[in-house]
């Protein structure tokens, strides 16, 4: 057998480079999100009606995101599942009652909403400062290791529970609105409430905030690189554990202000709180992608607006609506709509 | 022969080997050495948790899937004796009837979860079942007609064991042989026989592909295992086991809500007792399950005591306080992740490793 | 013996471990009156055993089974949630005696599922409803219902519907339990209601998490719809506040029953705990002081049968007034009160101002057990 | 010539396994200095036991004077370490460039990076610049293994630690690998290298330290071990016409 | 025996593997050779089913396989050792075989009627699948470390286990990806040996991915070389290794390719 050699065509490096595609932004689920409020207009009938939903639909859906984001976000960049996510979130809650009942002196318009920005600072704190304790005691034997996560987590979970049960006791707690963000604008016939005004804007500014950080600095470059390979990172010369502190304290406060958030919406709290949003927030961010800031923002917005389009056509089908939209979405994306590598 | 009954699988640690005879002798003389209708009960429990534990040990230690659905199982086995007993009267063919529509249904459903989303990642599935017991459970209240919704079922066991059947007049070594008794040792024997059936699952050649599957599942299929199939069933079996379970503990209840089958309380219960226990050593949901259930039953108890040693020192009092006792349960099970990766049954093999190795 | 053993089994820990607490301390204090602070009875003293049954039916069961067969307990108290407590009614039944039920509501409890060493001093779901249809039921206005979508919301409703003669019923709606966001079941009410004519009412029954007043941020007056629900306790009626005028029929409220017993009640618990007895805590105290008036009938006698005999259509004073435990169902038939809420910026919560109290004699509550 | 690092007696255990029993060796600086040994001969532990990824149970590792006993390991690196482990180490989530922007303590982005480096590490490496944007992940295994020596020479350093980087590597591209090292040499950088490659250590090195069992068992020029055939075969099992 | 027809696979635009057809015969050693990034390790994942070809197919004895998944192509009967050590790091290293053994034997239907579905025989009831896999070890000279788990072996030897968990599942065609890289010199002929009798037994056919021109040389009766995806040379050793291709593009001083 003799050689049979062809010469090879020597690529020219720039076409082969050209042949390396970049990721193009995929518009999809965004464009699903309009897509599903535009399909909703002629099903509901009245405009009026449908605005009112939409907007408090879109309100709903960030203030989900606020209280998801901190699980994306330390489960994104340090691949940590926390499932004691629920626990910071109820603390946040917690914390405003009380800053809300020392403040419950201040009058006027900016005296009450600088009372609650007050709670929100306050428990941002708390919830980060509790959260950098739980990193260390808790989370950090287990770095790299789900099934491990997952558990002590939970075990963190429980026992943080029963000490908000032994400060705050065991009842429910009102977390009433100030007066001026009780009510809503009226637009024609349509409601918009006023609380859900400043949850949208709240919602819109973490999310920035959140994307700004992550792809424009090099403190996400690192992170994610420390997640794969923590010894290397080290190898390379960085401290990472300072780091990965400072994600979880992030994700923490961002779990805190979520509370409040979600507190004040709900206008009382009980220390249950956060193993009932838990599930919730769990399905938005399976629908995000795991760990994708964007696709947690689009899951909350899908969830939020699916839920009052059906709560309003078929209440039956809301109970399953959130469960329904996951399973749907897995099914067209297995991976969730923005799927993040190698999870 | 005491080899070929737990397959090849031996205790490997004197100490475990004694707690676990220690155990067995005494869930079998129970209700002779601990009269009482609470040791009764807390010792029912435990057979119960053994067997619904050891069956999530098959999913979580041995194949590495993390499934939050294990509960919605147990519901299916329990409320299925449950419905049975309501809709056609007591009776063993109810019993029976139940239990076979209840198998059915976990096969059908573990089988489509199996098959829908066991090919994503653990963490995928993980939450997935998640939502997907929160939604059963939903399912289960809004179909009360059916299932009694939050209040659940309350219903009569067929004759030998409802607790009214009395077999002689006279107690027996002090103890009334009534249909308790029969309901006790019926689970006695159901639960054992289940648990070493288990253990032989998890120690044949199938056991084995289960762990591989749970090291490094893409070696496992590149030697020629279709992973999709060896977890899809360990799936299925670890579903089928749980029905029982839950069928078991209607029977000793003769009562099925919620709250003692679906809750994701239960759920937490089932984890706790894994990892206290030892993931992937059949064993650990034996010594799990036990000191679980007396801690639950008993720590108060402990703390109570506690709390009046302490009773004027201010905080600690108050984190002493009994009905602080989930507290405790939470600070045990953090620091057995910590300190025991292995459980309880991990550490005393690893010792007795070590001194054999000395 | 020259005991008397009471097992007192009730949420300690739990979902509902609030309510709990407010009965067993009512409990306690109901005791401490109705003997005079002696804790005897003819001579007996009284023991309580008290037990967490942490909201779970299967625990409440085997601790009711331990209490009455290892603690010897002669009668039972509690529990806290209604699933417990229909776990527990067959345990009552082997064992042959007694179980006071307080504070769990389920109708079937004194229904279907009872037997007769059942008793109940807490109200049933239908004398809430009831006294709530008592107090809207006037010609001329207009109803929607608002309820959670299960069990208790339904039957809950039912009930209602049921003793509704004047007014007219439009629309029920039911939320999942789970609820977060209220607007479209809020909306949907709306479209239902702006358009009657007259008196437009929202009428709310839920329970637990979620907070459903939250739909009066959708500014309901706009349309002239009201809300009304029933009473609960103080914590949760803080958000009544933002609703002056809010009428509805509560179980108790410690500024409106005029008694001798409440009076006691509602000092006492001032100087001791510094806050005024909530919901439970009456709820507890009348327990209490059945047993104790039971006893005292029966000369500390702890037969079962004896003290059925005894309790059946027994009077005895509470907070509330004059209870009877009816013979068919040993429900005990009480008064409920017609409040409309006054916003006094001196309490947290909103302050029930009593309208009218609705006598047992008004309320027809259906007798639902198989007897 | 000082020695730029020096271990003393290391002792160094992994859990309940004692792996390094008392190692002793100088890395003059400057030079190259080779590591060699057979499998399990505790090489790759010695470079952890440096970079502080293990710490030694019992004796003393001094760069440049000082010691860096109880160190961690971000604080050995930066004082100018370069490590190239055994597994390569690289971030596959990230792209080549991110990879080598972290390699980079100095960059904040890819815009900061030292273009003329930058230049010579393509010319060594042309697969890197091929796949600058590619997630490091999907390269295949010699491409990491370039990546992986590609960060560790993307700024100056002192002192690199590389553990086997010849493995996998096509013919050509080991020569590139060895001109970068040579050229290394000559910007004065001290390199401590683990070889299987016997070729390899031979055309780089200027000294020779042998393990095994955890012990230094063999120390001394390379020159030397490369002429004397007997103690090859003695000490690393090498045959006549070994494959090299 | 073994044929890859046009088989080709795209990631985005780049083309890993270009239209490659090659038939391969028992008995026979066929090296892949090629510069880093190639497409080698890549053609074999095509065979072996770890990817989805885009285009072309792979055939086994005439049989189709290009849609089964990876573990039907195991069964039968492509082996496949990889670049990057894949074991079963907490069993041990007896086990990390036995498990292999298990497979090819159920895989052939000789795991009972179950196949590997055997629930309920004991896995040491198989007392022949322990003894192949004491015996394999030997061969490998792993035995000292049969009770190590995998994840603590050196490289090298885990090298020579991944090497072992191949030989185990005795396919008619084994897969390579260089073996030897990485282990220690004396190691590397106890490697070579084995794959040297494997070629002696004439009835299964050997590919050979490797960098190690000498090894290359010694061991091959032909060489396929692979350039940016495409098959470039094929042919007897001597012959390819001479040719200008090679000698250029893959030994040679010269960059591989116009930065
Ligand atoms: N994590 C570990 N746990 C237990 N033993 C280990 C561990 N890592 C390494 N060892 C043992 O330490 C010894 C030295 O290993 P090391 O990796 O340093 O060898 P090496 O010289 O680098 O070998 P190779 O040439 O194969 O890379 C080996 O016997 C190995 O089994
Ligand atoms: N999953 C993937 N996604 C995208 N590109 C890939 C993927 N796998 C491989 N590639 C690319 O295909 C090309 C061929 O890779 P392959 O691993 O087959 O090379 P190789 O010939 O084995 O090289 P080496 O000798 O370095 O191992 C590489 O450029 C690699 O970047
Ligand atoms: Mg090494
Ligand atoms: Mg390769």
């Amino acid at each position: 057998m003799t050689a049979t050699v062809s010469t090879p065509t020597a690529a020219p490096a720039a076409a082969a480079a050209a042949a390396v595609p970049k990721a193009r932004f995929d518009w999809v689920p965004l464009a699903l999100v309009a897509a599903l409020a535009l399909a909703a207009w002629p099903l509901i009938g009245s405009s009026s009606t449908w605005l009112t939903l939409t907007v408090a639909g879109l309100a709903m859906g960030l203030i989900v995101f606020i209280t998801a984001s901190g699980l994306t976000l330390v489960f994104g960049l340090m691949d940590v599942l926390n499932f004691g996510h629920g626990v910071f979130i109820a603390l946040g809650a917690f914390v405003a009652t009380s800053v809300l009942g020392a403040t419950a002196g201040w009058t006027g318009g900016f005296g009450q909403l600088g009372g609650v920005f007050l709670a929100m600072l306050v428990a941002m704190a708390t919830a980060g400062a509790i959260g950098w304790a739980f990193e260390r005691v808790i989370v950090r034997p287990v770095y790299g290791l789900h099934l491990k996560q997952i558990l002590i987590t939970m075990g963190g979970m429980i026992v943080g529970e029963e000490i908000i049960k032994m400060i705050w006791g065991p009842g429910q707690i009102p977390l009433p609105l100030p007066d001026v963000l009780r009510g809503s604008y009226l637009i024609g016939d349509a409601a918009i409430g006023k609380y859900r005004v400043l949850a949208m804007v709240i919602g819109l500014v973490v999310f920035a905030a959140l994307v700004f950080t992550l792809n424009r600095t090099k403190i996400g470059l690192l992170i994610r690189a420390g997640v794969q390979d923590r010894e290397m990172v080290e190898s390379l010369g960085y401290r990472i554990r300072r780091l990965f502190v400072g994600v979880f304290v992030a994700g923490s406060a961002l779990a805190g202000l979520g509370g409040v958030m979600w507190g004040l919406f709900q206008q009382n709290v009980i220390p249950q709180l956060g193993g009932q949003v838990n599930v919730l927030i769990f399905i938005v961010i399976i629908i995000g992608g795991l760990g994708s800031t964007l696709g947690c923002f689009v899951g909350a917005l899908l969830v939020g607006l699916l839920a009052n389009y059906t709560g309003y056509l078929t209440p039956k089908v809301a109970l399953f609506s959130n469960i329904g939209l996951m399973v749907a979405i897995l099914l067209w994306r297995p991976q969730g709509l923005y799927p993040v590598t190698n999870r | 022969m005491l080899n070929r009954i737990l397959s090849h699988d031996l205790p490997k640690s004197r100490w475990l080997a004694i707690a676990l005879v220690i155990i067995l002798i005494a869930l079998a003389v129970a209700p002779f050495a601990f009269p009482g209708s609470k040791a009764l009960s807390v010792a029912a429990k435990m057979l119960v948790f053994v067997l619904l534990v050891a069956s999530y040990d098959l999913l979580l230690g041995y194949t590495g899937i993390v499934s939050f659905a294990h509960t919605m199982f147990f519901g299916i086995g329990a409320y299925g004796v449950a419905i049975a007993s309501t809709r056609l009267g007591e009776g063993f063919g109810a019993v029976l009837a139940g239990l076979g529509i209840a198998l059915v249904i976990s096969l059908v459903l573990s089988l489509v979860i199996g098959l829908f989303s066991l090919r994503v990642k653990a963490i995928f599935y993980a939450m997935i079942t998640l939502a997907v017991a929160a939604a059963f459970q939903t399912l289960a209240s809004q179909l009360s007609d059916l299932t009694g919704g939050e209040d659940g079922l309350t219903f009569k066991n067929p004759g030998v064991l409802s607790p009214s059947f009395e077999l002689f007049e006279e107690p027996i070594l002090g103890v009334m042989v009534d249909g308790k008794l029969f309901s006790y040792y019926l689970l006695f024997v159901v639960v054992l026989v289940l648990f070493l059936a288990l253990l032989r699952i998890v120690n044949s050649p199938f056991g084995r592909v289960l762990q591989a599957i749970r090291e490094n599942d893409f070696r496992a299929e590149a030697i020629g295992y279709r992973t999709v199939v060896y977890r899809t069933l360990s799936n299925v079996m670890a579903a089928l086991f749980a029905t029982v379970a839950g069928a078991l503990l209607a029977l000793w209840l003769r009562y099925t809500g919620p709250d003692t089958t679906l809750s994701f309380e239960i759920m937490l219960d089932i984890l706790l007792i894994v990892v206290i226990g030892g993931m992937g050593t059949m064993y650990g949901a034996v010594v799990g399950a036990v000191l679980f259930v007396l801690a639950q039953n008993y720590l108060q108890d402990l703390l109570k005591i506690g709390e009046t040693a302490l009773a004027n020192v201010p905080v600690l009092s108050s984190l002493v306080s009994p009905d602080r006792w989930l507290l405790w349960l939470g600070v045990l099970f953090v620091l057995s992740v910590y300190h025991f990766p292995t459980g309880i049954v991990g550490k005393l093999r690893a010792r007795a490793l070590q001194r054999a190795a000395a | 013996a020259d005991e008397i053993r009471i097992a007192h089994i009730y949420s300690k820990t739990g979902p509902l471990e609030a309510y709990g607490k407010q009965t067993a301390l009512g409990f306690l204090m109901g005791l401490d009156y109705a003997t005079g602070g002696t804790m005897a009875v003819a001579g007996k003293k009284l023991v309580v055993i008290e037990k967490d049954d942490q909201g779970k039916p299967d625990l409440g069961k085997s601790l009711l089974a331990a209490a009455y067969n290892d603690d010897k307990a002669d009668l039972a108290v509690g529990p806290t949630s209604s699933g417990v407590a229909l776990a527990m009614l067959p345990v009552a039944e082997e064992a042959k005696k007694i179980l006071l039920v307080e504070p769990a509501v389920a109708d079937s409890i004194t229904g279907d599922k009872w037997n007769k060493y059942i008793f109940r001093t807490g109200r049933n779901s239908s004398q809430d409803a009831i006294s709530n249809a008592v107090a809207l039921d006037k010609a001329g206005v207009t109803i929607a219902t608002l309820a959670q979508d299960y069990a208790f919301g339904r039957d809950g409703v039912k009930a209602f519907k049921e003793s509704i003669k004047n007014a007219k019923i439009v629309h029920e709606e039911y939320l999942p339990t789970t609820t977060t966001d209220f607007t479209a079941g809020a909306q949907r009410l709306i479209d239902k209601l702006k358009d009657q004519p007259g008196r437009k009412v929202i009428w709310i029954i839920w329970a637990g998490a979620g907070n459903p007043f939250k739909i009066a941020d959708m500014d309901l007056k706009r349309y002239n719809i009201e809300i009304a629900t029933g009473g609960n306790i103080l914590p949760a009626m803080a958000s009544y506040k933002q609703f002056p005028g809010m009428e509805g029929a509560t179980y108790y409220y410690f500024g409106i029953p005029k008694n001798a017993v409440n009076e006691w009640l509602v000092a006492n618990h001032y100087s001791k705990h510094k806050t005024p007895p909530d919901f439970f805590t009456a709820g507890g105290m009348s327990a209490a002081i059945a047993v104790v008036e039971a006893l005292k009938k029966t000369k500390g006698d702890t037969a079962t049968n004896k003290l059925i005999g005894t309790m059946e259509g027994m009077s005895f004073d509470t907070p509330k007034g004059k209870m009877t435990f009816r013979k068919e169902d040993h429900q005990a038939m009480q008064s409920m009160y017609h409040f409309k809420i006054k916003a006094d910026p001196a309490f947290a919560w909103g302050v029930p101002e009593l309208v009218r109290e609705i006598k047992p004699e008004e309320m027809s509550v259906p007798i639902r057990n198989k007897r | 010539m000082s020695n730029i690092l020096e271990l003393s007696g290391v002792h160094t255990h992994i859990g309940a396994y004692h792996i390094l029993h008392g190692v002793d060796f100088a890395v003059p600086a400057g030079e190259v200095t080779m590591l060699l040994g057979r499998n399990g001969a505790g090489k790759t532990t010695t470079l952890r036991t440096i970079m502080g990824l293990w710490q030694p149970s019992q004796g003393d590792v001094r760069f440049k004077g000082r010691s860096l006993k109880g160190q961690a390991t971000p604080d050995i690196a930066t004082q100018g370490i370069a490590y190239v482990p055994e597994n390569m180490g690289i971030f596959s989530d990230l792209t080549v460039k991110e990879n080598m922007v972290l390699a980079a303590r100095a960059a904040r982005h890819a815009g900061e990076l030292d273009t003329k480096r930058l230049d010579w590490i393509f010319d060594l490496f042309p697969a890197l610049k091929k796949f600058w944007l590619y997630p490091a992940g999907k390269l295949s295994g010699g491409q990491k293994q370039m990546l992986a020596v590609a960060r560790a020479i993307c700024e100056p350093r002192e002192l690199i630690l590389i553990d086997e980087p010849s493995k996998g590597l096509a013919p050509s591209i080991i020569q590139n690998l060895i001109s970068a090292f040579n050229e290394l040499k000559r910007q004065r950088t001290t390199i401590l290298l683990v070889e299987q490659n016997f070729m390899m250590a031979k055309a780089l090195g200027d000294h020779v330290a042998v393990m095994d069992d955890g012990r230094v068992v063999h120390r001394g020029a390379m020159r030397e071990l490369a002429e004397d055939q007997s103690l090859q075969q003695r000490l690393l099992g090498l045959s006549l016409g070994a494959h090299q | 025996m073994l044929e890859t027809k046009d088989l080709t696979i795209r990631f985005g635009g780049h083309v890993a593997v270009d239209h490659v057809s090659c038939a391969f015969k028992p008995g026979t050693l066929t090296a892949i050779v090629g510069p880093n990034g190639a497409g080698k390790t890549t053609y074999f994942n095509l065979i072996s089913g770890q990817l989805p070809a885009s285009e072309g197919r792979v055939l086994l004895d005439g049989e189709d396989l290009t849609g089964l998944p990876a573990p039907l192509r195991t069964r039968r009967g492509l082996g496949r050792a990889f670049q990057l050590t894949q074991l079963f790091p907490n069993l041990s290293v007896r086990e990390n075989v036995r498990l292999a053994i298990q497979a090819r034997e159920s895989g052939r239907g000789k795991g009972g009627p179950m196949g590997g579905l055997d629930l309920w025989r004991v896995w040491l009831d198989r007392q022949a699948w322990v003894d192949e896999a004491e015996a394999l070890l030997a061969q490998v000279r792993l035995a000292d470390k049969r009770d190590v788990a995998a994840s603590a072996l050196p490289h090298g030897d885990q090298r020579k286990l991944e090497v072992a968990l191949l030989i185990a599942l005795d396919p008619k065609v084994f897969m390579f990806d260089e073996p030897t890289a990485g282990m220690s010199v004396d190691d590397v002929p106890v490697i070579l040996d084995l794959i040297r009798s494997l070629k002696q037994r004439r009835d299964c056919a050997i590919l050979l991915v490797e960098h190690k021109m000498d090894v290359v040389r010694e061991l091959s009766d032909r060489i396929i070389v692979l350039h940016n995806g495409a098959l470039v040379a094929d042919g007897e050793p001597a012959a390819v290794i001479a040719s200008p291709v090679v000698q250029q593009a893959y030994l040679g001083m010269a960059a591989e390719e116009p930065a």
